[in-house]
């Protein structure tokens, strides 16, 4: 059902062009500062926006080209914008029922269909209401309900957690986590969990142009740009689940972390920041579960703190501590040292499944 | 809230320039006539005539005007203007004027009902051209007031509504129009309004056979020619048929609506 | 129209006169006058408004009587004009019509009204000539008459010969010959508290004088 | 994009209603006669007195017609329903009717008419009159379909305004206005049509002297007792000149728009 | 300037009826879950919401009562909403202009205080650009200088930064916070670090109705609701300055941190995670600066992890481990611990002034 995507489209009013493939069933994160371009990219998918040269591809359609331009209704797609955009004139049910209706639905089964969706984002009870009614967060999970109501084959999120409340956003990312998979899926966000989370790839978008384009584990290694290392901030190491707490690396190591649901077997990614890594000479003993055997690759200064990049079973992660530290333990380059970090700061995701 | 305190000063200036004629009208109306009046033929004919007209005549008004508007409303440049001012002009016409326009394009000898005469169809003297003379003068009123409320409102709901899959046809019905609901009522109750009180466009292009061609206003003119108290009257019933019409369009819009 | 003044004795100011608007065009080449023109019960209307004018000149007997009753006039009004009904078809007469018969049954025909001053006078005729017709349409206004005919949208009418002959080649005339013997009667009067009654009655002295040459040649009849 | 395909189906209808007419009125006019037409001095006065009347009616009418639409906009309930229907049903009124009912309301004798009399003010037969007469059934027009779009446009826009420290009438000229500019510029140009093409109500409240309160539309009408094919010429440039004035209105409103 | 604000308030239609005081120039944070009743409350300050009961006051004004009520526009307010709202019809320049043209500054003026509000948040050469065409997140920023711009006695921000990208947030968050400084703010929010570095108390709602109430230091310390203690999931610690890179406790101990502007002198709070806390048995060598002396005062058993709450110099943290390292370590209630926490994993932070 899922089909690969190919961009590669031009804007000059925005002074946009981006050119970017989106293989079937993968979940791309379009990152970028403000204004770099994410919105008018999902614009240009959702056919809202039609490119002034270019073409953009799903399978074997042509959706937008120079003689062609497939219109928004006939893009099966669940678009979700930074305002919700509910109707005003229907309840909250028929809002998320509209999408299965376009789509051919019976009244019954869409409101059938509406009901569960509203169910899954925690809005039980909520069916009958004037959405005029609802709060800033409400109106917005009610909008992701109905984009993801009517079974897309393109999902596009822009910024979908942006006003949610903190204690609801990992449930919620959770859930669509589980409805995108296998679903060709492009998510513009601020957020670097988001991506952490939900994302096989990543495009970064700077100033309208593509800067950027990898796997999530690429980006996280090599940054290319100080937008990218700024964002995403975080460390990832790629490995194998061993049990459902815990990731061995190639050389054996092993890395213990939380998880929001038990880990399935297969790939799983340790997403941690560079400030929650210690460094010691030798092994510690204190609560941190996991040291790793490490070289010292570079030391970067950064002002406050010092980036230590360090080599862990042939994969790059940061450290960051203060100046005093790296006095201290008196760290140079190509330096073995343990790299300590408790359990509670690393988080276990299974790497996203096509 | 809502609006600058100073406001109701010039709605009251309003309510006065619209309601002490009104009330001029009600006083003077010859009323001890008025059951008499009422329960001749003729002016039950006419009464008939003319909700049943502008019945369908506003039917025809809506089914050709939302269309138009609405692209008129999301067409941008040139020819939009042109449009909208092609569609405004017709309201400049006096009424007399608009039915000779009628009368020369779809009389017998008319540049179109040539055509139609030699087919067979002979528009003149019949109930179909009283309502060809209300759709002519009444429909530009809705065109232009929903047209305006259209490009007002904008397009976001409509984009929202064609990402989850309804067809422009479908966003029609079931986004635009109804949260254009009010302008769309109160563009309709102009239409019929407009429609109800055409009078010289009727009489030019129609002619005036009670039960057939003669309208209310049309058996109002008349009546004036003998008694103007006893017209007054009946333009009273007019006024009271209109006004419970309008108020029944509003209060069903206004009900229909959550707050 | 250019209108040519008259070589009358000029009156210190001209006078207000609301004059039928079947008078519209005649009455401006009679004598300079402010003139407002309206159907005669219009203008009975306005004058009972409060109106501020000085001559009275209604198309009928009818609205003139109105007009006295309601205290509107000064002294008597005078008939200064007749006006005879007549049959008009399109040019090309395509329903055949022959007059005022028989050969009218089956074809389009307008009239006016009983109400106005032309239907009552149609009945007059009709009654006259034992006819009883069976018009599409009962026009309010004779203008209107005359303009479905003209136009061929209607096979005949009755209309004054003064109407008739505002349309010119455009119509076939037939003359009714009840008609001319009971025509409709136009008449004329000082309005009460006219603001200028030295140019009203100069005004109604034109008409009646030197005037009626002018109505003569405009379709009027002389007045009984 | 914005509407279904369909759509222009019914907008061609709608063209050949509202154009054919049109065509037929220009067709049969009376060309070769216009240029003398035109250049007479009753013609000339009847199209400055026109001009100017409507102006002037159309600038009341929206000082009057904005205030008020805005306070019927945001109100709600009973109130709010009976305000619009009455605002609603003068327009239902046959224009003769409607001048009837000035006429007994403010003429000489009228119910406020004495009032003013006594007052020294009389208004029958003035230009004033003219202007009443065009207000009286333009005013309508503006509120009805100002008011439609203003409802529709909710106020979030003039909600962050006032946090901003708006007034309340610096939110109604700063915010409410220019963004309901669409609605308020095709309701202006509906008044002034309305106003421009007013025949039966200027005819009896304010009668018919030439360069006083004898307008187009009435100058049209005399004509056309002697000459209809002049008349119909002299209609055309009614229309054109209304044309006109619509093209630039809507026009100008086009351009102030940021696309 | 600056007055006390005092909320007793009653909406029915939305079950909402909150009462709780601001000291003049304090920034309380809102805080709860979607739809808890905080932009209600917000709402009501602003005047878009007339209590049905109750009284809201500000110094000596009543703002809202049985018999008065001052609209919006008397009341001098910043209120940024979640939506932008930025007038279609006016360019960037002149939506920010707007405010102080109301509050009677002259075209010029407004003109120029509006482009340095513009510049302040980052879209100096913005100024003739229509708002239409510009991203999400700019649209936010011009609405929160355009809320700014007149100079506002209260300032109320509902979920200020949430549409804006992440790597823009800490600077706006930290022009907020000097722009801020004596002026009674509310701040509706779902992101802790909001409150932690811009307010100084905390309201926390819940279906409508305030269930918690204090200086962020107690809520911190002990968070009365489960939403609470999941919200704030931060340790404060509150000190004095100590150099520019540390804080003092009462007890002589310091803790080491980065701040985002040198620490002024006088009062500081340090916020840290409780899965930044590593324990140690006796002090550990190695890149983490600081260790404190504490006591264990409770362990909690939160499934994966056990928090450990911990007695600092009289203030109460948690640490987040392992069950395994508690095991390891074999804590129990009363034993003395080394509790370590990297610089770089604590925020310094000057406690927010009147
Ligand atoms: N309707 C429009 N017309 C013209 N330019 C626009 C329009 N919308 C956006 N732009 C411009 O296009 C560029 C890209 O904007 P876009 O909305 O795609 O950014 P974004 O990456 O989504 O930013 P954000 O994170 O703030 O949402 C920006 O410079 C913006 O100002
Ligand atoms: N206009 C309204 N009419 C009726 N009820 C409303 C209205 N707006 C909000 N509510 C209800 O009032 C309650 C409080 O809503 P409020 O908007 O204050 O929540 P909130 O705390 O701001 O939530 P969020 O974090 O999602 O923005 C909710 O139950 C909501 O559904
Ligand atoms: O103008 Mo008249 O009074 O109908 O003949
Ligand atoms: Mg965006
Ligand atoms: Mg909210």
């Amino acid at each position: 059902m899922s089909e690969p995507l190919t961009v590669d489209a031009r804007v000059a009013a925005r002074d946009v062009h981006v050119r970017f493939d989106v293989a079937a069933g993968d979940v791309v994160a379009l990152i970028g500062p403000n204004g770099a371009g994410k919105s008018t990219t999902i614009h240009l998918l959702a056919g809202a926006l039609r490119p002034e040269s270019g073409a953009i591809t799903l399978g074997p359609t042509t959706l937008a080209g120079p003689h062609t331009f497939v219109p928004p209704h006939r893009r099966k797609i669940g678009y979700l914008e930074q305002r919700a955009l509910l109707f005003p004139h229907l309840n909250v049910l028929d809002n998320v029922a509209y999408g299965p209706r376009c789509w051919g639905a019976s009244r019954q089964d869409a409101r059938r269909r509406a009901a569960s969706e509203l169910a899954a984002v925690g809005l039980a009870g909520f069916e009958t209401r004037p959405v005029g009614t609802l709060s800033g967060g409400q109106a917005q999970r009610v909008a992701l309900a109905r984009s993801l109501a009517c079974d897309p084959d393109v999902v596009l999120l822009d910024e979908p957690f942006a006003a949610l409340d903190a204690t609801a956003t990992p449930a919620l990312r959770h859930l669509v986590r589980g409805r995108l998979r296998g679903i060709t899926t492009l998510i513009a966000t601020h957020d670097p969990l988001d991506v952490m989370v939900l994302a096989e790839r990543v495009v970064a978008l700077e100033h309208g142009r593509v800067t950027s384009e990898g796997s999530v584990e690429e980006m996280v290694a090599r940054p290319s740009s100080a937008f990218l290392a700024d964002f995403v901030g975080l460390n990832l190491l790629t490995g194998r689940a061993e049990g459902t707490q815990a990731l061995a690396l190639s050389d054996g190591s092993l890395i213990s972390g939380l998880s929001e649901a038990p880990l399935p077997e297969g790939g799983a990614r340790a997403v941690f920041a560079p400030d929650a890594v210690s460094l010691f000479t030798t092994p510690p003993h204190g609560s941190p579960r996991t040291a790793l055997r490490a070289v010292v690759s570079a030391i970067e200064d950064r002002g406050m703190v010092q980036r230590v990049s360090l080599l862990v079973a042939g994969q790059r992660i940061h450290a960051d501590v203060t100046p005093a530290a790296v006095r201290d333990l008196g760290l140079t380059e190509g330096d073995p040292v343990v790299a300590a970090i408790k359990a509670t700061q690393v988080a276990l995701h299974p790497v996203p499944a096509r | 809230m809502g609006y600058p305190r100073w406001a109701v000063l010039p709605l009251g200036l309003t309510a006065a320039v619209l309601g002490l004629p009104l009330l001029g009208l009600v006083a003077r109306a010859d009323w001890p006539a008025l059951p008499q009046l009422l329960a001749s033929q003729r002016s039950l004919d006419a009464l008939r005539l003319s909700l049943g007209t502008c019945a369908l005549a506003t039917l025809i008004v809506v089914l050709l005007g939302v269309p138009t508007a609405l692209v008129l409303a999301r067409t941008r440049g040139r020819w939009a203007t042109l449009g909208r001012t092609l569609v405004t002009v017709p309201m400049v016409l006096p009424p007399v004027v608009a039915g000779l326009a009628l009368l020369t394009t779809l009389g017998r000898r008319g540049l179109v009902g040539q055509y139609l005469a030699a087919w067979g169809i002979d528009l003149g003297f019949s109930t179909a051209a009283v309502v060809i003379a209300q759709v002519f003068v009444a429909l530009p009123f809705l065109v232009v007031s929903l047209e305006g409320a259209l490009r007002s409102a904008g397009q976001d709901y409509e984009r929202a509504a064609s990402y989850l899959g309804a067809s422009p046809s479908r966003t029609l019905f079931t986004v635009t129009l109804p949260m254009a609901a009010p302008a769309l009522a109160s563009g309709t109750a102009l239409s019929f309004a407009r429609a109800l009180g055409e009078f010289g466009a009727t009489l030019t292009f129609a002619g005036s056979l009670q039960g057939v061609t003669r309208t209310l206003p049309l058996e109002i003119y008349l009546l004036r020619e003998s008694d103007s108290d006893l017209a007054l009257a009946l333009a009273v019933v007019l006024l009271g048929v209109a006004s419970l019409v309008v108020w029944f369009a509003l209060h069903v819009q206004s009900r229909g609506r959550h707050e | 129209q250019p209108s040519t003044p008259s070589p009358t004795a000029t009156p210190p100011a001209r006078p207000v006169v609301f004059a039928a608007a079947s008078l519209s065009t005649v009455f401006p080449t009679i004598a300079p006058a402010q003139y407002s023109f309206d159907g005669s019960s219009g203008l009975v209307d306005q004058l009972k408004g409060g109106a501020r004018a000085d001559v009275f000149a209604s198309a009928d007997k009818k609205n003139m009587d109105k007009a006295v009753e309601a205290g509107l006039i000064d002294g008597t009004p005078t008939m200064f004009a007749t006006n005879a009904l007549v049959l008009i078809t399109p040019a090309d007469n395509p329903a055949h019509v022959t007059g005022f018969d028989a050969s009218l049954t089956g074809t389009k025909l307008v009239v006016c009204a009983a109400e106005v001053p032309c239907g009552a006078a149609a009945t007059k005729a009709a009654q006259a000539n034992g006819l009883s017709l069976r018009p599409v349409s009962e026009e309010t206004k004779v203008t209107d008459v005359l303009g479905k005919v003209s136009s061929g949208e209607a096979d005949a009418g009755l209309v004054y010969a003064t109407d008739a002959a505002t349309a010119g080649a455009k119509v076939t005339v037939f003359e009714i010959a009840s008609a001319k013997t009971d025509p409709n009667t136009y008449w004329i009067g000082v309005v009460a508290g006219a603001p200028n009654k030295a140019g009203a009655a100069s005004f109604i002295a034109t008409v009646m004088g030197e005037g009626q040459a002018t109505l003569k040649a405009a379709g009027f009849g002389p007045p009984k």
